[in-house]
């Protein structure tokens, strides 16, 4: 148990720095994928199998499937490199994180179990699909139905938004009116964050890897 | 009803399951040729008088496509005669990697001396050895050079891997036979 | 020996077997659909290596082992390779929890590697977790084609998934568990369960087609369009690493809709008048069942075209995704108002529902078959459906 | 049995680790990868506390946090790629039009 913790506790810290350090998209997310994984073992651990399973398929089988596939279609994978606006970024939120995750551990360690570990895992039951679903239809049946509310606004919202922009009625194309907020020459300038042809700078973004 | 005609297909295809197929295992059966089929070139001789057809005019040469066809012509032997004309051809050859199997050749032709036939398994290891001469091609030789190189190499007569649908060649064919 | 080491030895012991299985069942799988194709489209199919054909899976294995791996210059290198390893590995992962018979049965074992009581979550997740290895490996390959195939696999896997396992709901209401053996069991009382949820077989049996990317489905490969998809710029063993994890995938599929509704492990009661206890024999009718769907799999393989790819996404969302929302929800209201009915009430209504969906299949099928009409002049733009 | 307090701890370094990300990383996708990361951190600590009291209340708040984050992931990576559209990026810096 404490071997197979600390293994994947390990395994999910290095998965949380390639998710904030890597430089190229699909290689952070691929590392936050590892990170989902392995918080899915920990969920194991913790007598939760049925969040386990949940978190694999929900977390690292749709949404982050749905991250790469953006990263892709976008071909958003290649960093920013010009100067940030905002100084000493890295270094303030390296000490702010460091002094953050200390404020945490040293708060975890104030923690006392309310009643002996074991006891508590067995009145889980193994966190099961029955389990859940006897909490989810009694105690938060409101939060529940809300939720499925919420699902359902999503897929309505995410479906307005793609939308194609349906044809000008007075006949101008779209092309040629003016984007809100954005001025010509802004739009000229070659993109920053990400390149518009899907496969244009692969190569130039893979040299700087390497390098 | 749409699902009834994907029915109706899985039912052809299991159907054809448990028929016999078509295609034979090629070298070890013969395949059936249609007489439509196009190979490799043969040159007739008159039936009569067994003189070659072709008078070297080089009008073959002329029509191919594919540059494929070098004709030398020769002035006959009025003793002893090649072809019924003035002339014959002292060298015909051709490259059998540049043919396309058009049969242009077969249709300039004026005496209908170069024919089409039907063998195909010219495979070969050196290219030299798809420049076909006349006694490649002539009446009466079976086999293309490959095939005839094996046949001597074993000792056995040399076996053609297809046969006729209808059993006999074409009538421009003349005097030419398969086993 | 330590009592937890003997079972960790047997644990892999038959991890390895299971494995050796599958790859020998792939590799067997690829000469008997070749030469069931070749049946079906009238020719011989491959009969040159050994007799019959029959060590044409050596020859195939030889040559891809020892033909030249190439690797594209512009390839992410370490997901070039990663991508084909995760999807042979989370293939083979997937089969061990599947129970190929009682427990103890063979020669004193149980028949499946791992029992998990999350069993077909358990299966779900691995499965969601192939997905990558097609998709990554289209990245990685730093070509077009390539990442086309990719961007249609992950399109195509996600919107096929809703479909799957919401058919497979109702099913888990019936039993009241996920655990393959509770599935099993349950079977051996009241009946395989396709006598009860017809609707969800049908669903999940297009679904798995579509998951496993086999025609008409492999739009991810569609070498008319895309040359090879995610395989084009793969070669040699990493190529049939690719294969390997299409093949598991189906005979994985196949294992599965065998045990979900199909009565797994069990074989038929009446049988036992013949020879008793021939239903409960491991490995066996499970073998048999899942031949069958291999072999269902070659047969659609050889007789369906294609379908356009606007016309798959229509199909899964908006022909498998609400009927099987329709089958949960039908099967839900049975259960909650049956009173003390048996369950064949539920069995005549999932089937009329079948014959429903086959008797109106011409007007479903202009669901998905012609484009949404839009307005004229529409500008298409980078980054569609 | 591994005490509550490790999986705590482990929780706080992930969710430190998520707001490093959420901070320093520049565009849209990434910054949005971090609160997954972020949220994924809280979620353990959850977890933790359910199986500390013996009530599957926490493991109940996961399965929203999941739906939750679904959600929020549908929509989010919609309005990313609806701007990518307009604009051409995704670079949180050049998305300052609504500032005051």
């Amino acid at each position: 148990m404490m071997l197979a913790f600390i293994l994947l506790g390990a395994l999910a810290i290095v998965g949380g720095v390639i998710t904030i350090a890597a430089k190229n998209a699909v290689h952070a997310s691929l590392g936050l994928v590892g990170t989902l994984l392995c918080v899915a073992g920990l969920f194991a651990t913790l007598n939760a199998s049925f969040l386990a399973a949940t978190q694999v398929i929900v977390y690292a089988g749709a949404v982050m499937v749905l991250f790469l596939f953006v990263i892709m279609l976008l071909n958003a994978n290649q960093p920013v490199t010009e100067r940030d606006p905002v100084p000493y970024v890295r270094e303030l939120a390296g000490i702010g994180g460091t002094l953050l995750a200390g404020a945490f551990v040293v708060l975890a360690f104030t923690f006392k179990d309310p009643r002996p570990l074991a006891e508590g895992a067995e009145a889980l039951r193994g966190g099961s699909a029955l389990v859940m679903g006897e909490t989810l239809l009694t105690r938060f049946l409101l939060p529940f139905e809300a939720v499925s509310i919420l699902l359902l606004v999503a897929i309505v919202g995410a479906v307005a938004l793609v939308q194609r922009p349906a044809a000008q009625p007075d006949g101008v194309p779209d092309e040629l009116e003016e984007p809100v907020g954005a001025p010509q020459e802004e739009r000229r300038q070659v993109p920053r964050g990400a390149a518009p042809a899907l496969m244009q700078t692969r190569g130039a973004q893979d040299g700087e890897v390497r390098a | 009803m749409g699902v009834l005609e994907i029915a109706k297909g899985m039912g052809v295809t299991l159907g054809k399951l448990f028929q016999k197929p078509v295609t034979v295992s090629y070298p070890e059966q013969r395949a059936t040729l249609q007489p439509r089929f196009r190979g490799r070139h043969i040159l007739t001789r008159h039936p009569g008088t067994n003189l070659e057809k072709c008078i070297g005019c080089s009008l073959c040469a002329a029509a191919c496509p594919a540059y494929a066809i070098y004709v030398e012509a020769a002035e006959n032997d009025p003793a002893a005669p090649v072809s019924p004309g003035e002339r014959y051809a002292k060298v015909y050859e051709i490259n059998m990697l540049r043919c396309i199997f058009c049969g242009m050749c077969e249709e300039a032709c004026p005496t209908g001396a170069v024919v089409l036939g039907n063998e195909f398994e010219m495979a070969d290891y050196r290219s030299r050895d798809f420049v076909y001469a006349k006694e490649d091609m002539l009446v009466g030789v079976t086999g293309s050079i490959p095939q005839r190189r094996e046949a001597t190499r074993l000792g056995k007569p040399v076996r053609l891997g297809f046969q006729l649908d209808g059993g006999q060649p074409r009538a421009e064919l003349e005097g030419v036979k398969y086993p | 020996m330590p009592d937890w080491l003997a079972t960790l030895l047997i644990s892999l012991l038959k991890a390895v077997l299971v494995v050796l299985g599958l790859l020998t069942t792939f590799a067997y799988m690829t000469l008997i659909e070749r030469r069931l194709l070749g049946r079906m489209q009238l020719r011989p199919g491959p009969n040159r290596v050994g007799p019959m054909g029959l060590l044409q899976p050596a020859a195939d294995a030889i040559k891809s082992i020892f033909k030249e791996d190439l690797t594209v210059t512009l390839a992410d290198k370490l997901v070039y390779t990663l991508a084909p390893i995760v999807a042979i590995g989370m293939a083979l992962t997937a089969f061990g929890g599947l129970p190929a018979g009682p427990a103890g049965s063979l020669f004193g074992e149980n028949p499946w590697v791992y029992n998990l009581d999350t069993g077909i979550l358990a299966l779900l997740a691995l499965t969601s977790m192939g997905v990558y290895g097609i998709f990554l490996g289209g990245w990685a390959s730093g070509s077009k084609y390539p990442i086309l195939g990719g961007l249609r696999s992950s399109a195509q896997m996600i919107s096929y998934e809703l479909g799957m396992g919401l058919s497979l709901l109702g099913l888990l209401m019936i039993v009241g568990t996920t655990s393959f053996h509770g599935i099993v069991g349950w079977q051996a009382q009241n009946g395989p369960m396709i006598l009860f949820q017809s609707l969800g077989f049908v669903l999940f049996l297009i679904s798995s087609f579509a998951e496993t990317n086999r025609t008409p489905f492999d739009l991810p490969e569609a070498e008319q369009e895309i040359v090879a998809g995610y395989l084009t710029e793969y070669s040699a063993i990493k190529w049939a690493l690719f294969q390997m994890a299409e093949y598991v995938n189906m005979i994985t599929a196949s294992a599965v809709m065998s045990t979900l509704f199909f009565g797994g492990w069990k074989g038929p009661q009446f049988l036992n008048a013949l020879i008793p206890g021939i239903s409960d024999w491991p490995l066996i009718w499970l073998i048999v069942k899942i031949a069958f769907f291999l072999f269902l799999f070659i047969w659609v393989r050889a007789t369906l075209p294609r379908l356009r790819y606007d016309q798959l996404m229509r199909f899964g969302w908006k022909l498998v995704l609400p009927l099987a929302l329709a089958n949960t929800m039908l099967t839900a209201a049975f259960l909650a108002f049956r009173g003390s009915g048996g369950l064949w009430f539920l069995g005549v209504l999932s089937l009329a529902g079948v014959l429903a969906l086959l008797v109106l299949s011409d007007r479903v099928r202009t669901l998905w078959n012609q484009p949404s009409i839009r307005p004229e002049g529409d500008i298409v733009r980078a980054g569609g459906d | 049995m591994v005490p509550t307090t490790s999986y705590l701890a482990l929780s706080g370094i992930l969710f430190a680790l998520g707001m490093i990300g959420v901070l320093t990383r520049r565009t849209a996708i990434m910054v949005f990868l971090s609160v997954e990361l972020m949220l994924n951190a809280a979620n353990l600590a959850l977890v933790a506390f359910a199986r500390s009291w013996g009530d599957p209340t926490g493991q109940t708040a996961v399965f929203i946090v999941m739906t939750l984050a679904a959600a929020e992931v549908a929509i989010g990576l919609a309005i990313i790629v609806a701007i990518f559209r307009k604009r051409e990026t995704t670079n949180v810096d050049d998305l300052a039009a609504l500032k005051g």
